[in-house]
């Protein structure tokens, strides 16, 4: 697959909570063909501190608008800087980056996402989905203030939220929710590490495959630099090009 | 209309801009963004005598206009890339230049008399300024003696264009440029990384998995293009100038300051296609400064 | 509830927050915007035993995050100092200390000597890591015998607290360092600038009328505290750490590194009440981490 | 006068040509007494390569508004920022600085601009109105084009252009202005240094007082950093404290 640098076009922005936004950005040619946990590397211009791109998944596609939709959390400088910009505005990207999660047929799917975790969730639902699997996705939150845009992923299967407090869907970690209790099939998960890692445990304790996406720091995000390797049975290897996708088999956890 | 080759000594790029080691992977990541015959030469991963694994993750921090890297030569060695790469890159239409690093010196010896046996490979650039390796690496470029001792060893088995990257983390580097000069080197570039450090203030830990690293990007250019003048009026050999180069203008900059030649590293990371967009701006430059020669700007900076 | 002071040796600090000798003019420059006794410690200019013109305009480049200066120690020399600035200035209830600088050995002895008479003034901090002057400054730095000598000969002068401002163009700042330990110095600073250069690519011309300049801002951060890390594991007095200081969290990043204090220099031009705010925000990062002493923080930067 | 640092509010902005404007900013607090040929050093936020401040002359004052004027001329990144900024945005600025050029009474008074050296003269040309000079200002400017913002000084005396190209006004240099033939007291200038040396050498020619403003490159601008100085017959002095206004006897011109 052609990775390419282009400017995209800000085409609409949506706050979904005071930390947490979503931009469609818009391709100026017909976009390739995007695998789900992708991402793209993209360049945050007019601030003084973001010297780098800043990696981001792909949280869906739209190949018809020519759109692809970015889920964002703001954490730091860069992230701010994204959240300002205006429609209309260009942004730089470098894409499509990484490999992609597997896509099974005809199995029981669940996901499991975390915080901005969620973000490649989306977009392999809807692959899962079209692939004949059943797509059962549980989002792991603080409260009911993070729980937001439940509903895209209503039209692929289930979904389901668990909160740190209690305060919307079962309260406590999404591997401590009753839909576990059910017989999988496959587990790809995106999250905090000690989310992943507790997703990776239940998959093995249940033997079955597992895949976690992995956000090791970046500078090139195309195998340049050799920055961002994990640790795995085979060395250290590259997220941004053998990744960010894994299953858990190669890493050490 | 301009002509914009350079010549380092034997060695002709059809244009001063270059790769620098490690920033440019061998070339086939960038396949996708440029057309590599474009560029004057691109110079591939550091290589040594066997496998590497490198330092652990994590290995970059981003610092104010820059970065720091702790990679620490992750290669899978020179026979390796004889047998696998190679192969796979000699058909480029540029120079490839292979940057030689290693622990003792018996590795650079027989890393350099291997790649000596490549025909596509015209030069090979000797890293004796890697901050990221416990042994070796950037020792060897921080002293004269031993500086020349590599250079002198690696000399007696590589026929062809030897380039030496100096360390910027000297005293005196015009000393070692010297010191290189003296035991045969055909050009040197400047400058590797400055050795650095970032700290997390919230978990109070080091950045990098190996507490230092090298700094690079546009925050190291002044001492970078202050090395280039300093070392162009020390040496009769040609230098290649890098740090932090971003732009034409910044190319141009080390160009005037002595730099027949020039890398980019770090930019490629921001810009996958900053390397062709340099020529092009270089050019420009030329057209716009009626300059028919790019070897006419070679440490052209009036200083009076 | 949370407590500030340090303790260089002897010199008791309110708080660990200081200035950069030649960003802070006398203190004066700074009274409309702050209330300088809210400071632990100001370095005043660079101060020499005779008139110095320093070096001519234009002294100034900004490069990326940073800039590079050539001022060249332009001061009224000592007696001024002590006649007509110190009678001025030595109601600020902070510390003052001094920056002495100078070309030959008995230079710095004569001036120390002249300053130790004064009451108000409980430290110096010995200059040898000036680029940009012609003779001596930076090349008393740079070699440990000549550092060494320098420091032996005001020590003898000199009864007060002595700090010694150490250069980051050297290979390996620990010797240095050590060096100056062992003839007597109370505490050693670093980093002064770091020599580099800039060049107008259109005019050709350097952008500084010494070609060469001081480096300093955010971007020689990450060298700066690799050195503070490097000499807080080498020698056993204290050290003020400092180089491109902007905020609370850079100067918290030099403390886990290993100083005692930090000078803020470079930041003062851009915002000149960066210092009482920094001071703020080590506070607010000690409640908000429950770190009841400030120097419970010095060197706890966790490697393993 | 006291030195402040202020957050001030874009209140208003003007394009006066491609790469001219004005805009005024307004003060949080009532402004300070503020003397004609004083500048402001500004902030420029959002920016990669902006680190320092940026001096910039102040235009004109609104003591009734609490607004600052400031005229700029584009002519890299900062200022170029500067003309992005929108109506309501903060902008961070250290003021009044510098000292400020003489108010002579009840003379005949010549200002030459050129270029973005105009900035200062309009605030100075008020003054000297006040104090009962007769203002007479001439504007060297390349072409027709840049002859902007001529009406505002109408309101204290006359003004005259020169053009390069001769496209408005006289055609040359301001210098060579018919309008010198008549007999001047005092002359002041700011604009590009040949100009002012031109203007410097009429007013000896003459005999009569030049006072020139200098747009040396400034770190600080309040005195701190040395870094501003201009030789003089007294040696290196700060154009930020002890100028940027200077009598020409003062220079080594
Ligand atoms: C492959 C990949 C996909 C990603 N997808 C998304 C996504 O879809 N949505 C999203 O919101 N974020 C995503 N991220 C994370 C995102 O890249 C970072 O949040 C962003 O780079 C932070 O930039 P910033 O300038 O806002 O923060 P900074 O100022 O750079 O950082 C703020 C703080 O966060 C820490 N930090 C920053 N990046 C990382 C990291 N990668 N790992 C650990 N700590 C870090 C810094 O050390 C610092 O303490 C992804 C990362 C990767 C590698
Ligand atoms: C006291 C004073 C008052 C000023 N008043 C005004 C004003 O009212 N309106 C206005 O438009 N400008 C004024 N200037 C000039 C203004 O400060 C510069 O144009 C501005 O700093 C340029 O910033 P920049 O980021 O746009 O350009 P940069 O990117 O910093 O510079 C672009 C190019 O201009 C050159 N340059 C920048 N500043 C100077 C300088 N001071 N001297 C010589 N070359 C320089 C640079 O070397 C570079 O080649 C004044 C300057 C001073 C010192
Ligand atoms: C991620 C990374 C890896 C590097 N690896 C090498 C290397 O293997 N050998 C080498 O000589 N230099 C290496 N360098 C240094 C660069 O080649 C170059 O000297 C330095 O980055 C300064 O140039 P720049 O500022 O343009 O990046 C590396 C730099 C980076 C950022
Ligand atoms: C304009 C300027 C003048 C300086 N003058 C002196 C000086 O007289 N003596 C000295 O020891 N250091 C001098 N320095 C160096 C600073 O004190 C400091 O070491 C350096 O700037 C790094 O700190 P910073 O990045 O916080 O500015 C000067 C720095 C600047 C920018
Ligand atoms: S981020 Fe550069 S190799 Fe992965
Ligand atoms: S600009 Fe700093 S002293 Fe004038």
């Amino acid at each position: 697959m052609k990775k390419l640098v282009q400017d995209f076009e800000v085409l609409h922005k949506e706050e979904l909570n005071d930390g947490t936004f979503v931009i469609d950005v818009k391709a100026s040619a017909p976009l390739p063909d995007i695998k789900p946990g992708q991402f793209v590397n993209v360049l945050v211009e007019n601030t003084a501190n973001t010297f780098l791109r800043r990696p981001l998944s792909i949280h869906f596609v739209d190949y018809e608008k020519n759109i692809i939709k970015l889920y964002i959390k703001k954490i730091g400088e860069g992230t701010a800087k994204l959240g300002e910009l205006l429609l209309g505005d260009k942004l730089n990207i470098v894409f499509p980056l990484g490999n992609q999660y597997s896509i099974p047929k005809n199995s029981k799917t669940l996901l499991i996402g975390g915080g901005c975790g969620v973000a490649p969730l989306l977009y392999l639902a809807k692959h899962l989905k079209d692939a004949g699997n059943e797509v059962t996705t549980i989002l792991g939150v603080r409260s009911a203030y993070d729980a937001v845009e439940l509903d895209p992923y209503k039209q692929y299967g289930r979904i389901f939220v668990t909160t740190e407090d209690g305060s919307i869907g079962e309260k406590g970690y999404p591997t401590q929710h009753s839909v576990l209790n059910e017989k999988f099939d496959y587990t790809f998960t995106c999250g905090p590490e000690p989310m992943m890692k507790a997703v990776a445990a239940y998959s093995k304790s249940k033997n079955i495959p597992c895949e976690v996406s992995l956000e090791n720091t970046m500078a090139c995000g195309f195998g340049a630099c050799l920055c961002c390797v994990t640790d795995t049975k085979r060395g250290n290897i590259c997220t941004c090009t053998e990744g960010p996708v894994f299953n858990i088999n190669e890493l050490k956890w | 209309m301009v002509n914009l080759e350079v010549k380092l000594k034997d060695l002709i790029l059809k244009n001063p801009v270059m790769t620098a080691s490690g920033t440019f992977g061998y070339g086939e990541e960038f396949e996708d963004f440029i057309d590599i015959s474009q560029l004057g030469g691109i110079l591939v991963k550091g290589t040594t005598r066997h496998h590497r694994e490198g330092n652990p993750y994590p290995r970059m921090a981003e610092t104010p206009s820059g970065m720091l890297n702790a990679v620490g030569l992750q290669n899978k060695g020179v026979e390796y890339f004889c047998d696998n790469i190679y192969p796979r890159i000699n058909h480029y239409n540029t120079n490839i230049l292979v940057n030689v690093s290693g622990s003792v010196i018996e590795d650079y010896v027989e890393t350099a008399a291997m790649i000596n046996e490549l025909d596509k490979i015209p030069a090979i650039e000797l890293n004796i300024s890697c901050p990221n390796v416990k042994e070796g690496g950037m020792a060897f470029g921080t002293s004269c003696s031993s500086a020349a001792s590599v250079v002198r060893e690696v000399r007696k088995v590589y026929k062809k264009h030897l380039m030496v990257k100096l360390s910027p983390n000297v005293t005196d580097i015009t000393e070692i440029a010297k010191a290189v000069e003296a035991e045969g080197a055909d050009s040197v570039s400047l400058i590797n990384t400055l050795l650095g450090m970032a700290i997390d203030s919230e978990t109070r830990k080091p950045l990098l998995s190996t507490v230092t690293g090298g700094l690079s990007g546009p925050c190291v250019k002044p001492v970078a293009l202050r090395m280039v003048w300093q070392v162009f009026n020390a040496v009769n050999i040609p230098i290649v100038g890098l740090g932090g180069i971003m732009n034409a203008k910044d190319a141009i900059e080390f160009i005037l300051a002595g730099a027949s030649a020039i890398q980019i590293g770090t930019a490629n990371f921001i810009d996958p296609q900053i390397t062709v967009k340099v020529v092009e701006g270089i050019k420009e430059y030329m057209i716009r400064h009626q300059v028919e020669n790019v070897t006419d700007l070679i440490g052209a900076i009036k200083t009076q």
